[in-house]
């Protein structure tokens, strides 16, 4: 099983994505789409990350899954640039034979995602203020959620 | 020895550029260290430094403590808690 | 929020229905796809369901999810009828403000459905062999996980 | 008072139909007592009902328990453990 990883400025689509994952023999596929919100009047969003680092961190994570449950195959795509709400940032998919396996491998990874792959996004509202999001206790709570399974 | 800083985020905007190259004196040996040097180029590093426990460091690529070694280290990476996904 | 619910012969496709999911002012979509595995010589699977029941009960397992978490959109689609391997049989879909209310909510339905919709597998193999699927304890436990969350 | 009686899976193979309107006696008031009675009808009926931890019951619809009064059921089906998803 090698993970399929990518990381674009292009815009995805989550139908394509999942049907790569439809492999031979599987009985359970999961995916998790993440989409810009247009809460508070943000107008735009900007999606910085560390180029020469971001796809072995992406690899790490999917490695780790894949240690972890029995994947068949196994998807990560993230955007990086400009986007606006609607836009989808993220998308991660998993699958398996059993259900437990591939819902709990694309949790797992979207949740670690979170936490340790180098992105950082910039929000810029409609009255002008742009600032950069901060990270959330709860992201490393529900990674730590994990560390006990 | 020559090093290669990267900023991100607020970190690189405080300090106005994402890269420089840097030969850190040898008693500059961990991240820590590292930070109490770059801050005395000027008052955006300061900024940037300002508050230790909003930064993170990658040596090499991967994720670090800021109390690490950077013995040996070629490329540091110097940013925010990441806000991905 | 008013629940996609469908039973039906014919074959659905995942992407459509994920595509449904997408509403405005989301920022999470969880799917899950269930596939018919083709184990052991399966040459199809026979899924009879209790008519006048399936859809209350599934509407009931939806307005669980929804009381449970804060859902901007739910799909459960099943197929009835005849199958073979790589079939799609099932798909759940939510879509929520944030990951783990879409994730839950996705994974709550699915380990529900498995024990509180009326629906029985036959399978009959390449040999001839033609047999009732048995229920799993493993369904029992994983649905009983939600009743202490 | 007749009451519909449904069969699914191999409840309803093991009884050879799938659906039936019964006017079981006052004394037959809960599901196990119906099973009782409906064993009397035939040995694909005293099969199918053999191991009643196997058999599971809706009572209008709904979920119900071996237990469950069937006083006032109109429809009433008899089926293994689901098993789809």
């Amino acid at each position: 099983m090698t993970p399929e990883i990518r990381v674009q400025a292009e815009p995805f689509d989550p139908m394509t994505e999942a049907g790569r994952l439809e492999v031979s023999g599987i009985g359970a596929v999961a995916t998790f789409t993440g989409i810009v919100r247009g809460e508070e009047g943000l107008e735009s969003l900007e999606l910085e990350h560390y180029d020469a680092m971001t796809r072995s961190a992406l690899e790490r994570i999917a490695a780790d899954a894949a240690g972890r449950w029995a994947l068949m195959a196994l998807s990560i795509v993230h955007r990086v640039g400009r986007m606006v709400p609607g836009d989808r940032i993220v998308f991660v998919g998993a699958a398996a034979q059993h259900r437990s396996e591939a819902i709990d491998a694309m949790h797992f990874v979207i949740d670690w995602l979170k936490t340790d792959a180098p992105f950082w996004k910039r929000e810029t509202f409609a009255d002008g203020r742009s600032v950069w999001v901060e990270a959330r206790e709860t992201d490393a709570a529900q990674r730590a959620r994990w560390l006990n399974i | 020895m020559a090093v290669e800083i990267l900023y991100f985020a607020w970190v690189r905007e405080a300090i106005g550029r994402d890269s420089e190259t840097v030969e850190p004196p040898d008693d500059v040996n961990t991240v820590e260290t590292l930070l109490d040097w770059l801050a005395g180029r000027g008052s955006g590093y300061m900024e940037a430094f300002a508050d230790r426990s909003r930064l993170r460091v990658a040596i090499d690529q991967q994720f670090s403590g800021l109390d690490a070694s950077i013995a040996g280290a070629g490329e540091i990476a110097l940013f925010p808690p990441v806000t991905g996904g």
